[in-house]
């Protein structure tokens, strides 16, 4: 047996980016990553999604911004952040430390702003945009672009030109046609898809009679999602070329490698960090334990490899 | 690394009044806790409850940390049940403390520690810490009614003041009242409990008088990365050119939990 | 006092139909109602909503028909029925010795089969009809109208022609836009709408490498839904004019109020019927209790009482 | 009304096997058990696990009910922790049973009675019933091996046969290769075990043979309403003008659990 041959790979291509193993975070659920520096290894992620990043800082909802529901949770943070300079000045600097590639989830409130952001973006340390087009929690540069096949060919080629690197457009799973969407983006030239981002939910504070959250309507996330998130990851996998990055309740490596096998080619992991937030690492470290003791060579003989009975 | 995570095992769980319960956690020597920080406790294997939850340290010691809790829903249900050798784990300990704003002039001040429904929970701790450190301290504790009230720890000795809503036990009425009789510009005020209560101290010590209070917000990850658990603060130079907004919002989590209560916005 | 001011009143009316309370069982979690009657009174529920009923007795799907998930299920039945005749002979006797209204779930594989189903409903002592057109589960006949302007338009003109009793229409949570469907559907002379049916979802087993139904996909329902429904019920419930009927993951009394103040006149109780068979009249009952403890008059006036902070 | 909806206790929970555990619950007198028969046991409080889960009764007295399982999954899990004096709601007991199937004609008929893995819960029930009627009964149980047999009730009685498929206790091989030289065209075999076995049973006996097996499909209410535990059973007089299909799909927790073998679509 060739030595090469004996070790296990973990390593899968997302656009231009080569990542060490499929296991991401996902935006919003892991801050600007430092602050999980203390729970686990920076290093041993495939990938860091930071926080939505705007091209000026947002103030975001008032509070209460989140809550739990069966299985799930709710939120409404309203996509408050630091703005892209504040980001490439204070955070980005102390992240291009560690060998692990940072992509920045990026939002506006029109196509212009978008625009705006990937360039600011596109020569720093960066190593890739996640365009989010499906936030349920803003007025604007959320939801209404998520099914706007106008809005989405204008966004992706006014980013196409000013960016170079790799572009991964962020899915919403509040649409009949999330797989319509996807091809859309392939076909305008989006490296990769990632879906889901939450479902528009509601809770209801009885004994007050209003909404627990200030924002009204929130985005769910969670496990209760996963069943549906593993539908579309497997809807939307069947039609496209480019690459899936599969979303939604993964709280393990277990949930992780359904979604590989259902046609995700990477993952990330998002509300199980606040369960774990050793969470990401985890599952990375029980991919790898999976393809050993099944003896499967490489992650990437896994994707897309369900059987129909 | 990893560090911030620990497995600890039930020492005792006891009910020591109307729902509520004293749990004491036995933890690897080496854990640190100041007074006024939590600990977020995951209560269940399933998902539902799904997050964590968080509590104030009521007291802590080398090998073991303390919280007092109500059992008020769904994961403090469960908590209730846990019995002796059960396992949970929690992060942290997380937040500021009360005592990163004791300054060195604050020798001979008399800190006055005020503790409101389960906000007593903190307040234990930080008398504590105060009675060692040889502070003037004055003790209080308010609570709805006699059987809510948390007697344990620092609050069994002697000195300690009480207050409830219908005048079953201590005083009638509530904490803020005798915090008004005590309190001078000179003191200095550390207070956990609910809204109403942090709102009313402002209006019961002199103007001047330094209060801190300790937030509880609606947590989803406990260590700073989601920012839900914010709460509107004051800026400095609002309405200048630079600085457009008047407030921004801070977290709880890791800004906090222990705030002026003078640069909140309530 | 007068002394009929003194009683609670918890009546609702849905179209032509009057209900004495406005709990009532959903469609495919309560057979045919009789299988529930060793564990509940049949007589103290608003209406009983039977299993989807077609023109002809059908098969349903391969086993794996159900899977558990977070806090959720996924079934894929694929509508297995005893057809409309064998329903009217068999079953339609004994459930009219109830003083309950029984309202036919119905669906069909085209437009045409619709209408026939409720034509031949018309004269029987069926009270009402639930319109079907969001089923995630059958090939034919299910989502494929859930969105579909003019199918719904020519289906409801069919049916209003041969139905003159109350016709309610449910409603898919699969697409962007329930709440047009809802006003189309309004202005197109349903006397209610009824939401959410389940969301569509997926189960991998991941020693088998397959999924876990038989028919891949499956529709997830529970406490898992809960806040999807609810804010689907809430937004309808602010365009429509016709009565909302809440559904999705409402397990308890609490659940069910929730969604009468975010607008539902009326509620249906699904997945809970598998963890507690008496779960429909214990909801009736806690909301009784809570009107009476609350000094409310009429569950009326709790209807869309959400407030705004 | 609500008469097939119960409050029990356990009274013991005991290990029994590798995984393996032996459950009493405590119920108010009066709970008919046929043998073969199941209960829908709510493990949990919490959503998560959702669904009730089907247990066989694996014993009976008037004032309890006992079970035995595996420990292989998120409730089973739950239930393996539970202790003595705890709560456990059930529905049923449920279903057809063995006996419904057995016929005057039958009063010399030698039994077979199969238990294969947590299969062997019903088969002991039904073996008790049929010694005590003092009916002719030949008790088998197989396992994957020693560690995973269930020796409890009449399995710990005389004459029982056992098979491991590593030969760790018992013969070495399947349940189905006693079967094969226990049975003849009189006999009756009863048996409950994982579907491969079933599947067996069909080749172990002699044509003509009467089996009766009992099967275990997900269940989603336990109580024929949601035709999800469906199992496609022949249909007599298929393929003339009247009858279309070949099968029908029949209930397991009400049709069934237990089906003669030759109708089933296996
Ligand atoms: C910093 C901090 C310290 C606390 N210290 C104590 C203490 O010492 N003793 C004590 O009894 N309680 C304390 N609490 C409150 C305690 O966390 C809640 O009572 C507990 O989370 C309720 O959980 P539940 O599932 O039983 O209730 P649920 O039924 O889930 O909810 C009841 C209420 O509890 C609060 N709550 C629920 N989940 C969270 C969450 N993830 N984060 C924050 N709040 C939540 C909400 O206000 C909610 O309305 C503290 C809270 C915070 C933020
Ligand atoms: C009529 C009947 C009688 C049974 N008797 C016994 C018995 O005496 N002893 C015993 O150990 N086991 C018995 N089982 C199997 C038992 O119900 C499952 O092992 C149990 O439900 C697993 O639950 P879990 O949460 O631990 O596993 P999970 O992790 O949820 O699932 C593991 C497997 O258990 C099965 N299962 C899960 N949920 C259900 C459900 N709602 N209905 C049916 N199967 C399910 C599935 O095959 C699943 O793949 C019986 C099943 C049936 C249908
Ligand atoms: C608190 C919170 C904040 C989030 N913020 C963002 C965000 O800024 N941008 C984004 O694209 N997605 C955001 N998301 C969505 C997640 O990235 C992810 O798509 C979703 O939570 C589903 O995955 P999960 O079930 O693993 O959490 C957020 C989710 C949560 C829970
Ligand atoms: C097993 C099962 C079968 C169902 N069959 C039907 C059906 O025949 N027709 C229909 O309109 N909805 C059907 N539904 C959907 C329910 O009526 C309901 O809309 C959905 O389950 C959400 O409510 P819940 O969360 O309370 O279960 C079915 C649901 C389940 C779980
Ligand atoms: S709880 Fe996540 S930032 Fe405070
Ligand atoms: S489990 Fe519902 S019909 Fe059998």
């Amino acid at each position: 047996m060739k030595k090469s041959t004996m070790k296990t790979d973990t390593s899968v291509s997302i656009g231009k980016l080569n990542l060490k193993n499929p296991v991401m975070t996902a935006s919003g659920t892991f801050g600007y990553g430092l602050e999980f520096k203390d729970f686990l290894d920076l290093e041993a992620l495939g990938a860091i999604v930071v926080k939505g990043i705007a091209l000026e800082p947002v103030l975001g909802n008032r509070p209460q911004r989140i809550v739990e529901t069966a299985s799930g949770m709710l939120n409404a943070i309203g996509l408050q952040n630091i703005g892209v300079e504040k980001f490439l000045s204070d955070k980005m600097p102390l992240l291009a430390r560690y060998k692990t590639p940072v992509i920045a989830n990026i939002y506006g409130t029109d196509v212009k702003d978008y625009v705006a952001v990937a360039e600011r973006l596109a020569d720093s340390a960066v190593a890739g945009i996640e365009v989010n087009i499906s936030c349920p929690n803003v007025k604007k540069g959320g939801l209404q672009f998520a099914a706007d096949r106008k809005a989405i060919i204008k966004m992706l080629g006014g980013i196409k030109k000013v960016y170079k690197k790799t572009v991964i457009m962020k899915l919403s799973p509040n649409t009949g046609n999330i797989e319509d969407i996807a091809l859309l983006c392939e076909d305008y030239g989006a490296d990769a898809v990632s879906l889901i981002n939450t479902l528009v939910g509601m809770a209801v504070d009885l004994d007050k009679k209003t909404p627990v959250l200030s924002n009204i309507y929130g985005g769910l996330s969670g496990p209760a999602i996963k069943p549906v998130a593993l539908a579309m990851v497997h809807k939307t996998a069947k039609r496209v070329k480019i690459p899936v990055i599969g979303i939604g309740g993964i709280m393990n490596y277990r949930d992780a490698l359904e979604f590989i096998i259902a046609g995700a080619s990477a993952v990330q992991i998002g509300t199980a960090n606040f369960r774990d937030p050793a969470a990401p690492v985890k599952v990375a470290a029980g991919i790898k334990e999976y393809l050993e003791a099944n003896k499967i060579k490489s992650v990437k003989n896994l994707i897309k490899t369900l059987k129909y009975q | 690394m990893k560090r911030l995570t620990h497995d600890s095992q039930v020492v005792f769980n006891r009910k020591i009044g109307r729902g509520i319960f004293h749990m004491r956690l036995a933890v690897k020597a080496g854990i640190r806790v100041k007074p006024g920080q939590f600990i977020n406790l995951l209560v269940s294997d399933s998902y539902d409850p799904l997050l964590r939850r968080p509590f104030s340290v009521f007291d802590a010691s080398e090998k073991s940390i303390d919280i007092v809790y109500s059992a008020i829903g769904r994961a403090t249900f469960l908590m209730s049940r846990k019995i002796k050798g059960e396992s949970l784990n929690f992060t942290g300990p997380r937040g500021n403390s009360y005592i990163d704003f004791i300054t060195p002039g604050m020798k001979k001040t008399l800190f006055i520690v005020v503790g409101g429904g389960t906000g007593a929970a903190s307040a234990n701790y930080l008398a504590k810490w105060l009675r060692r450190a040889g502070m003037r301290l004055k003790l209080i504790q308010g609570a709805a009614s006699k059987g809510l009230l948390i007697k344990a720890g620092e609050f069994c000795k002697k000195g300690v003041l009480f207050s409830t809503d219908d005048g079953s036990a201590g005083i009638k009425g509530f904490a803020t009242d005798i915090v008004k009789k005590a309190a001078s510009v000179d003191s200095v005020v550390f207070a956990c409990g609910p809204k109403p209560m942090l709102g009313a101290l402002k209006k019961a010590v002199p103007k001047g008088t330094r209060v801190f209070v300790s937030l509880e917000e609606y947590m989803g990850c406990g260590i700073g990365a989601c920012v839900s658990c914010v709460t509107p603060v004051k800026v400095k130079n609002a309405g200048t050119k630079r600085v457009k907004n008047s407030f921004e919002y801070k977290r709880v989590c890791v800004d906090g939990t222990v705030f002026e209560l003078d640069e909140l916005v309530l």
